[in-house]
């Protein structure tokens, strides 16, 4: 499936993107981190801290995904 | 309710223009303000602020969702700050009010809080060279 | 630390502006706002304010040295109405700013709930005729 | 002695005057209070909710007076 994925702050920087649209042979939110990871291997380092949205919702790592879904990885949140 | 996400300048003023105190007795604002040195002291020249500004909006909504059910307050407005803040400016302002004053301090503390939390909002601290 | 007991008009804004905000990163306000009916629901006219005035600045000076020592913050502004005060005016309005966030709520709410208990300060309602 | 008594909102009100001047054989803020009862019968009704201030701080009724002092009576406070 085709997904569009948004990329914020460290995350961005890391990849020099904010956005990407993937080609994705898996699953779940969790499975297309790990296939970004290997093409961006300076992602690695956030995978312990870093979130998920899945249409502009807080997801999972198990969240499964659809054609045309809108994902966001970014790190810990820091507003206010 | 009324949630601004904004490049321009924000102040505790321009937030209580965007409520309807008609009725109310209790009217609690905060404002978050840039500091002139980081967590470990170090002099910073100023923040530069980043968000995913649709789910940003559509996180803040849900929030002031939550204190309406919460604490019955209504009149809720909440501005932030992307872009390059200065030292000393707002980087966020959020204003309540509410009928009796107890709910307007609550409602306005979680909003802050929660904030800080799940809004997708990100804070880059520039030092000074 | 700023005080005022006056007959004229207030605001948040007039609070904000007797605070030295440098360096400080949170600052919370409380309006209390004239509410349009009594605690059963009979239409007000207006409200009238009395004052021991000297014992009030006294006590509200008070109140600032202890949010001082409880919460170490030190930019704390009050203003108080005193006279005829109109449906939907502020009749009180306290500003507190500090470094974090926590004190500045903490602070404001301890000053407005220890206001209403121990400052010399009358409220008449004037109903409706 | 001699002591000035201010009197504030609804004492005030029943007394019809907001500032008396006392000679007084007794010696506590109570027994001060006693003495206005009789003179002004309308405060009576007022005794158990009216607070007391000596020199501009809260007191008791125990508290002694001393000549010149400023004693203050008013009910509950209730601004804000």
């Amino acid at each position: 499936m085709r997904v569009r994925v948004q990329l914020f702050s460290l995350l961005r920087e890391a990849v020099g993107s904010d956005e990407l649209v993937v080609d994705f042979g898996g699953l779940t939110a969790g499975e297309l981190w790990t296939e970004l990871e290997q093409r961006f291997p300076a992602l690695a380092s956030f995978r312990p801290s870093r979130a998920i949205a899945v249409n502009r919702q807080h997801a999972q790592e198990s969240q499964p995904l659809s054609e045309g879904d809108e994902i966001a990885f970014f790190p810990p949140v820091s507003g206010g | 309710m009324y949630i601004e996400i904004t490049e321009r300048a924000i102040s505790t003023e321009d937030a209580l223009k965007k409520l309807d105190l008609k009725g109310l007795g209790g009217l609690v604002t905060f404002s978050g303000i840039v500091r002139p040195t980081d967590i470990e002291g170090r002099p910073l020249s100023h923040l530069e602020y980043e968000a995913y500004t649709e789910m940003a909006h559509e996180e803040l909504h849900k929030l002031c969702q939550e204190a309406a059910q919460r604490w019955g307050v209504h009149q809720i407005a909440i501005m932030h700050r992307v872009g390059q803040v200065e030292i000393g400016e707002p980087s966020v302002v959020i204003a309540v009010a509410s009928e009796h004053r107890a709910e307007a301090f609550a409602a306005c503390r979680y909003l802050i809080d929660t904030l800080k939390q799940t809004v997708p909002i990100w804070k880059k601290e520039i030092c000074m060279l």
